[in-house]
């Protein structure tokens, strides 16, 4: 049953049959996919659908218990992922496979370092000249001799991205490689993408900015619950039609923000100074309102929020809640004061990965769960809070008791949502909330926004997707160097606005 | 802020980061002056020539071991079983000299024998999949058990010129230990910092999934650095032995944590990912020198144990203070 | 937290589709990864005990197993505590100083005030030493490592400065008083020591798997840049951790001076590498996150009932460490192996109702 | 007080089935090497059952395994013990069970024992003091320094000799510049014997807790370029192998033999009569002790030790 449109090309790469068990799931039940030489093929699906798992496969980490892969007609079953690079395919995966406590250089080139031959020296050189070349065509400027640890979530993409280009093979398969970007550097992407395409090399590109699809990709193969459902010509669909088959119902994929009777200012930042370069911000946050913050990657969004939750001591100025002294001096403190946090970086300051579904999202609110003199844990209340919240974000789990480093990365991220809900969602911070989320719990988790905002909750949310953060916010504050240099609010809203007083030193809605 | 990053990067690659990655272990340079002050005053041999070859010769002896545990520690795994190496090794050595074999054949064995013990360790923990931890804690029961096996609780005595050369010989005037472990220090130092092997195996250290992933060669680099830690622990018996003239079942007890215990001084994180050659050299130093001068004090052995307790406590905590990790670092062990 | 069972989903949550909720939990339920990390080891206690007999003619007396229980307790009840700090990701090396010094104040409080005293004494050293250890961490922000490891000869120097006049010792007349008991006296047939050190696993069971404490420990271990974002504050957790261990000690001098009668710098030299030797084979991973205690406490036996089977066999003493060693390997290569191929398919391949799937053609 | 003991069991028991429990402080050790054999062959000779239990240096083995051959029925028990005040619980129990229990060497731990035989320790410091008097004048130095290495500071019983030693040495004039703890390991003596000459380039003499730490500091005084015979004067302590061979090749002055295999030998005597119910005959009736006397082995005497 191959169903690729017009077999006149010979595909480089084909999948049948292809099974793959963990205990208790079948993360992928017989797919069939063909990729062409010098084509961009996306690889399209909700959270959990099996993308990441398949992709797995190609890279040697998983070993199929069904089904074969052909690499130009020859079988090609990695037993290891040394084997995929041996074969000439570079991966992407979704979560960083990167040496924090290696450079940026010594990342990139990490297995296949230029070395002398007599001395066995490594040529440092050659490989910072070469980081620089990459980097270049990224239109990125990092420093190879960085320390991995050192960079921001986004950096440490590029990295990653620059490693597989780096690793230049015949097919290049990237596993949601934009969810950390900012629009500009995706851009770029997109072109270095293309261009690949254009000197013959297959790409398997897995998003789920379908935008970023369409603008890309020349087929998309679609996956629903580990099965096969169909391959298409980009040219010949559309987006609803796309989401339709992915999804199995119709959602609106464009944001709507219902605006709510805003109320009386909740949280307030004066002139708040605080970590490497954050300075002297000015914030009111209003009941039922959200506030976007805006900037290219690294411009202070961390710092902000983390400022607010009590995991960055001030270094100036003060905080209200509600109109009192807010100074939390621990994230403990900012839970208590009911303020739910989401981190971007979710592989490392999110999950706990030996843990399970459950326990990772009432961690936040142990308190609250004991009882009895003995003030031991309920797992009543346990039991209440996941079906509570988890079923509220249609988290996909086996049950409450899967490990949440067994879950798809989106649905680690719907887990960790619901962690930051359960303290009572007077306050969120959410950075990046739906990075890595499909459409459809996306859609889901703007509506659960709307929702806690009309129930009068105060929202600070940060997004690199710059339609999201406009789309689901009432006001956008771009943040450049730590400082404040715009504040949209109505019509100024706008993608241009927020990009030019991101980048050029524009300013709109701020004393200059 | 990809402008922002070069800043605070540690300019890891180039020699002059390297130079001041190497000032970082500072630290531990602080309180090393401070106790040789002290020495200096309290005692009047301290500085004295022989005292202070003294002090050397032992630290280098430590040392050489400890290079290769460091290896080992920025791999984030352990190697407790170089005690009972020592043992075996000379054990094995001496007996074949007795045996009336030439003894730098016999010398030659014992290291084979140490290599071996590290490939033992090496494979059980690949290959096994064993806990670093418990893989080589039961290689130095095992070889422990072994050695006395081996020598039947009987010391086999040699006097072999040779093998003495190796202690206490000296090349133009530098004791052959010292010269050693400089060898062994600037191979360290270029296997750490500028070649492949040594980049792999700070990378296992720092994420060993990711290294699989990456498609390093992940099991022969664990097991080659086993196999390291084995043959430097072999060094170590030959040493020893060449010291007392001697191979026993009784050498080496307890010697895999003064080993570990260098590195960890020196600055070498137990989470892996970082190896500082200079910190342990200087761990090494340091260690020694405390304990001679609680001999040249005359320290009587419960305040002995009671010092370099003490000791060790506060040259870590300045390090720790100096490096002013956040409260939330605290598990970097 | 293996040890948990797995529940029926909460309604919403989908399961990926082929497999359903029955099929699910029998996969969960017989998948040899979770069976194996919880009751591995202790599988491996049973086969042991099993197969003695046929080790040893008079293993099966019950005047041995009372020994062999009332000689595991001590390192058992240590081993309980230290469970704690391994999955905490962190460890306490200096269990054996403490050990020495405990037991030296212990008969000091004996012979100053009798058994109600010793054991108060016994205690508060105990927890004092722990609490050392936990300021050294948390205040003066030393590596765990390096502070046990340091503190480890400075209890151990302290225990000798206290006994430079010849060690510490029961005296021969005291033979009738209850603090011999502590150690000699069988309940039911059941040794003292072994009962108490049940009642400990007990009291950290509850500690571990039932307080908002206990799920901040294995948070925490689990990881801790997350567990920071969590509110969870490592100072909070490590310094009871440390204390816990300390009390723990405390006890277990108890049930250890009360058997033996006498104590100095020197007693029970390497006891740390043998705890945490005993919480590892348990298969509590020193990465931290996941542990079982059940895994700790059969490991004790596991380890007490091996040595004395070689001791009563006659074995000689160098082969009885070949031995022992051989088997800790042997135990965690099983472990090893499963782990090895629990990467997907490889894993599924190892099942035999899988076999049949021949790959398509 | 029982001065005699009588053995529970009836006497005249047919001498086929006694059964000897010994528990022995650490078999990896040559001298308890000896002494196992001592007592092994004595009690064969007898056409008695011998049951052996190695403590491993370790009280808490010594514990447990000593009570489990009483709990074995064993019908008599000698006992080198690794702590002589862990002995209390072992004779308690044995009382109880109307075991008679010898004790060979190390110390009875103030405990109501049978009997025990001890080889004399301090004696053995004396004589090594009074020796290296003698050859540090035949040798001509002119210096009074000498060195003590002394063993765990845990064994008491070994710590006599040092004390003996000081003391006479003093007696004698001579000062004790540097007293270490070599803890029984020849690493550490070497390192102590390097660091103290460093100290007191003019030490005379050095005596070493035991054989092993004793070679070691010969060794160490040969690294530094000195005799350790002519130069300064080195006494061990055990008559181990090592040291005799170094003594006789001149690479150690003396050691002090004592007789571990005779003293089995002693141990399994006093269990005879003991088991037959009869009168034990002791040395010191008030202590129930019974001495084994040590030896000076010099290079005039080292033959007869050789072997
Ligand atoms: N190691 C594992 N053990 C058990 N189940 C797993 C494991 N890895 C993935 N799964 C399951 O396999 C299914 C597919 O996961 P996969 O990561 O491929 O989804 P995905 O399409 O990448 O989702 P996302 O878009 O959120 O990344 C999910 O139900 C997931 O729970
Ligand atoms: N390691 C920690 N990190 C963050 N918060 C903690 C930590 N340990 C305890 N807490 C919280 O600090 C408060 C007081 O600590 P404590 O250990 O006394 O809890 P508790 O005694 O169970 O509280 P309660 O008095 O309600 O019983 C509690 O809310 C507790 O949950
Ligand atoms: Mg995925
Ligand atoms: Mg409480």
């Amino acid at each position: 049953m191959s169903p690729s449109v017009d077999t006149a090309q010979a595909p480089v790469l084909e999948v049948s049959g292809l099974t793959v068990e963990f205990p208790g799931v079948r993360a992928l039940d017989g797919v069939d996919l063909d990729i062409r030489a010098g084509e961009v093929h996306a690889l399209v699906g909700e959270n959990g659908a099996g993308k990441s798992t398949l992709l797995k496969v190609l890279g040697g980490v998983y070993t199929p218990s069904a089904g074969t892969v052909r690499l130009r007609g020859e079988v090609y079953a990695p037993r290891r992922p040394s084997d995929a690079h041996a074969h000439g395919i570079a991966v992407i995966y979704q979560e960083f496979t990167l040496f924090p406590d290696l450079t940026v250089a010594e990342n990139v080139y990490a297995g296949r370092e230029p070395h002398s031959r007599w001395s066995r020296g490594i040529r440092y050189g050659q490989m910072r000249a070469g980081c620089r070349e990459l980097f270049g065509i990224l239109g990125v400027n990092i420093d190879p001799d960085a320390r991995v640890a050192d960079l921001s979530v986004s950096e440490q993409q590029l990295v990653e991205i620059a490693k597989a280009l780096g690793a230049d093979g015949q097919v290049i398969v990237m596993d949601e490689p934009t969810a950390a970007l900012s629009k500009e550097e995706v851009e770029r992407l997109l072109d270095v993408v293309r261009r690949l395409r254009d000197e013959g090399r297959s790409v398997v590109y897995v998003s789920h900015r379908l935008e970023e699809v369409f603008a890309v990709a020349d087929r998309a193969t679609i996956l629903r619950d580990g099965r096969f459902v169909r391959t298409l010509d980009i040219a010949a669909t559309d987006e609803d039609k796309l989401v339709r088959l992915m999804v199995g119902r119709d959602i609106d994929s464009v944001f709507h923000r219902e605006a709510v009777a805003e109320g009386r200012v909740v949280l307030r930042l004066d002139s708040v100074s605080a970590g490497r370069h954050l300075r002297n911000v000015s914030l009111d946050v209003r009941a039922g309102e959200v506030v976007g913050i805006g900037g290219v990657a690294g411009a202070g969004q961390a710092e902000l929020t983390q400022a607010v939750f009590g995991a960055l001591p001030l270094r100036a100025g003060h905080m209200e809640l509600d109109g009192q002294r807010f100074a939390p001096s621990t994230p403990a403190d900012a839970l208590a004061a009911g303020v739910g946090f989401l981190h971007e970086d979710r592989k490392h300051a999110g999950i706990l990965p030996d843990l399970s579904v459950r326990q990772n999202l009432t961690v936040t609110v142990l308190d609250r769960l004991r009882h009895g003199f003995a003030r031991l844990l309920s797992r009543r209340a346990e039991e209440r809070t996941y079906t509570e919240y988890g079923s509220r974000l249609r988290v996909r789990a086996t049950g409450p008791e899967q490990l949440i480093s067994e879950l798809s990365g989106g649905n680690q991220q719907k887990v960790l949502l619901a962690r930051a809900l359960a303290p009572g969602g007077r306050v969120l911070v959410l950075n990046e909330p739906t990075r890595g989320v499909d459409i459809g719990a996306k859609a889901e988790i703007h509506a659960l926004i709307n929702e806690l905002t009309a129930a009068g909750a105060a929202v600070i949310m940060v997004s690199s997707d710059l339609p999201e953060l406009l789309g689901t916010s009432d006001r956008v504050v771009v943040l450049s160097r730590g400082r404040v240099v715009g504040v949209l609010e109505g019509q100024d809203r706008t993608e241009e606005n927020v990009v030019a007083c991101a980048t050029t030193g524009r300013r709109i809605g701020v004393a200059a | 802020m990809t402008t922002a990053a070069p800043e605070r990067a540690v300019r890891a690659a180039d020699p002059r980061a390297r130079l001041s990655r190497a000032i970082e272990n500072a630290p531990l340079a602080v309180p090393l002056v401070l106790i040789a002050v002290v020495l200096t005053v309290a005692t009047d041999r301290f500085l004295s020539v022989d005292n202070l070859t003294n002090v050397v010769v032992a630290a280098g002896i430590v040392a050489i071991p400890g290079l290769a545990m460091t290896l080992c520690i920025a791999m984030g795994e352990f190697d407790l079983s170089v005690g009972s190496t020592v043992s075996l090794t000379g054990a094995v050595t001496c007996t074949w000299i007795v045996g009336g074999h030439p003894a730098g054949l016999a010398m030659v064995v014992g290291l084979l024998v140490g290599a071996a013990v590290g490939l033992l360790n090496g494979l059980v923990v690949t290959k096994l999949g064993v806990t670093p931890f418990i893989a080589t804690l039961a290689t130095l029961v095992i070889v422990r058990g072994v050695s006395l096996a081996y020598t039947g609780g009987r010391d086999a005595i040699v006097s072999s010129s040779t093998l003495k050369f190796l202690a206490a010989g000296r090349v133009f005037g530098v004791p052959m230990p010292v010269v050693l472990t400089a060898v062994t220090a600037l191979a360290a130092w270029w296997v750490v910092n500028r070649t492949r092997f040594g980049r792999w195996v700070c990378a296992i250290g720092s994420n060993r999934e990711a290294a699989r992933m990456s498609g390093l060669p992940v099991d022969r680099v664990r097991t080659t650095v086993y196999v390291i830690v084995g043959v430097a622990g072999g060094i170590w018996g030959l040493l020893i032995s060449s010291q007392l003239q001697k191979g026993s079942g009784q050498l080496g007890l307890g010697f895999e944590l003064d080993a570990i215990t260098i590195v960890v001084i020196g600055g070498t994180s137990l989470l892996g990912g970082r190896a500082s050659v200079v910190g342990t050299l200087l761990g090494a130093v340091l260690i020694e020198t405390i304990r001679n001068g609680l001999n040249l004090l005359n320290t009587p052995p419960a305040y002995q144990r009671i010092s370099i307790g003490l000791l060790l406590v506060v040259a870590l905590t300045i390090q720790a203070l100096r490096r002013n990790a956040p409260a939330e670092a605290l598990d970097d062990v | 937290m293996t040890s948990d069972t797995a529940l029926p989903p909460a309604p919403g949550a989908q399961a990926p589709a082929p497999t359903t909720e029955t099929q699910r939990r029998w996969a969960r339920q017989h998948s040899i990864g979770t069976l194996w990390e919880t009751w591995g080891i202790t599988a491996v206690l049973v086969v042991l005990l099993a197969a003695s007999p046929l080790l040893s003619s008079d293993f099966l007396t019950v005047a041995n197993l009372q020994s062999v229980l009332r000689e595991s307790a001590y390192l058992g009840i240590v081993a309980a505590a230290m469970t704690l700090a391994v999955m905490n990701g962190t460890f306490d090396l200096s269990v054996g100083g403490q050990l020495a010094l405990v037991s030296v104040t212990t008969l000091m409080g004996y012979a100053a005030g009798g058994t109600g005293l010793a054991a108060l004494v016994a205690v508060l050293t105990g927890m004092v030493c722990g609490a050392v250890n936990g300021a050294l961490v948390t205040a003066m922000r030393v590596p765990p490592f390096v502070a046990t490891l340091g503190m480890l000869f400075v209890f151990r120097g302290v225990a000798y400065v206290l006994t430079q006049d010849g060690p510490k010792t029961l005296p021969y007349s005291e033979i009738g008083s209850p603090f011999v008991k502590i150690g000699g006296l069988n309940i039911a047939g059941i040794p003292l020591p072994f009962l108490i050190m049940l009642a400990c696993y007990g009291a950290v069971w509850v500690l571990l798997r039932r307080t908002a404490t206990g799920r901040r420990i294995v948070a925490f271990g689990s990881s801790p840049e997350a567990a920071r974002f969590c509110g969870i504050s490592v100072h909070r957790i490590r310094m009871l951790i440390f204390v816990v261990i300390g009390v723990s000690v405390g006890i277990a001098a108890l049930t250890y001076i009360s058997r033996v009668w006498t104590a100095d710098g020197s007693a029970q030299d390497g006891f740390e590498l043998r705890v945490i030797a005993a919480v590892v084979l348990g298969g509590t991973s020193l990465k931290g996150g996941k542990g079982t205690l059940i895994g700790t406490f059969s490991a004790v036996l596991l380890v007490g009932v091996l040595n004395d089977l070689l001791v009563s066999r006659g074995v000689d003493a160098s082969y009885q460490r070949v031995v022992l060693g051989c088997v800790l390997i042997t135990a965690l290569a099983i472990d090893g192996l499963r782990t090895r191929f629990a990467a997907a398919g490889s894993f599924a391949r190892m099942l035999p109702r899988r076999r049949r799937e021949a790959p398509a053609p | 007080d029982s001065t005699t003991a009588e053995g529970g069991k009836p006497s005249g028991k047919a001498s086929g089935d006694v059964t000897v429990g010994f528990s022995v402080y650490d078999m990896q050790y040559e001298f308890f090497q000896k002494m196992e054999k001592g007592t092994r062959e004595a009690v064969e000779a007898k056409g008695w059952k011998f049951k052996l239990h190695d403590e491993k240096s370790d009280e808490n083995e010594m514990v447990t395994g000593a009570q489990a051959l009483l709990d074995q029925g064993v019908d008599v028990l000698i006992i080198s013990p690794f702590k002589p005040d862990a002995l209390g619980p072992i004779v308690a129990k044995a009382k109880q069970k109307k075991i008679p229990v010898i004790i060979d060497d190390i110390g009875g731990g103030g405990t109501p024992y049978d009997a025990i035989v001890i080889s004399d320790n301090a004696d053995g410091g004396k004589q090594a003091a009074d020796y290296m008097v003698q050859q540090v004048a035949a040798n001509g130095a002119k210096s009074k320094k000498v060195v003590s290495i002394t063993c765990e500071p845990s064994a008491v019983y070994a710590a006599r000799r040092n004390q003996a030693f000081d003391q006479q040495i003093k007696d004698k004039g001579f000062q004790v510049v540097t007293e270490l703890s070599g803890n029984s390991k020849a690493e550490e003596a070497y390192k102590i014997m390097k660091d103290a000459l460093a100290k007191d380039p003019d030490v005379v003499g050095v005596f070493a807790c035991n054989d092993p730490m004793g070679v070691a500091a010969a060794n160490a005084i040969k690294d530094a370029g000195k005799d350790p015979v002519k130069g300064i004067v080195t006494v061990g302590f055990n008559a181990d192998p090592e040291a005799v061979t170094a003594i006789g090749k001149g690479g150690l002055s003396a050691t002090i033999a004592q007789d571990p295999a005779g003293m089995g030998a002693k141990t399994v005597e006093l269990a005879a009569q003991a088991v037959n119910g009869g009168k034990l005959t002791y040395d010191d009736e008030t202590n129930r002790e019974v001495f084994q006397k040590v030896t000076l082995v010099t290079k005039d005497n080292v033959a007869q030790f050789a072997g």
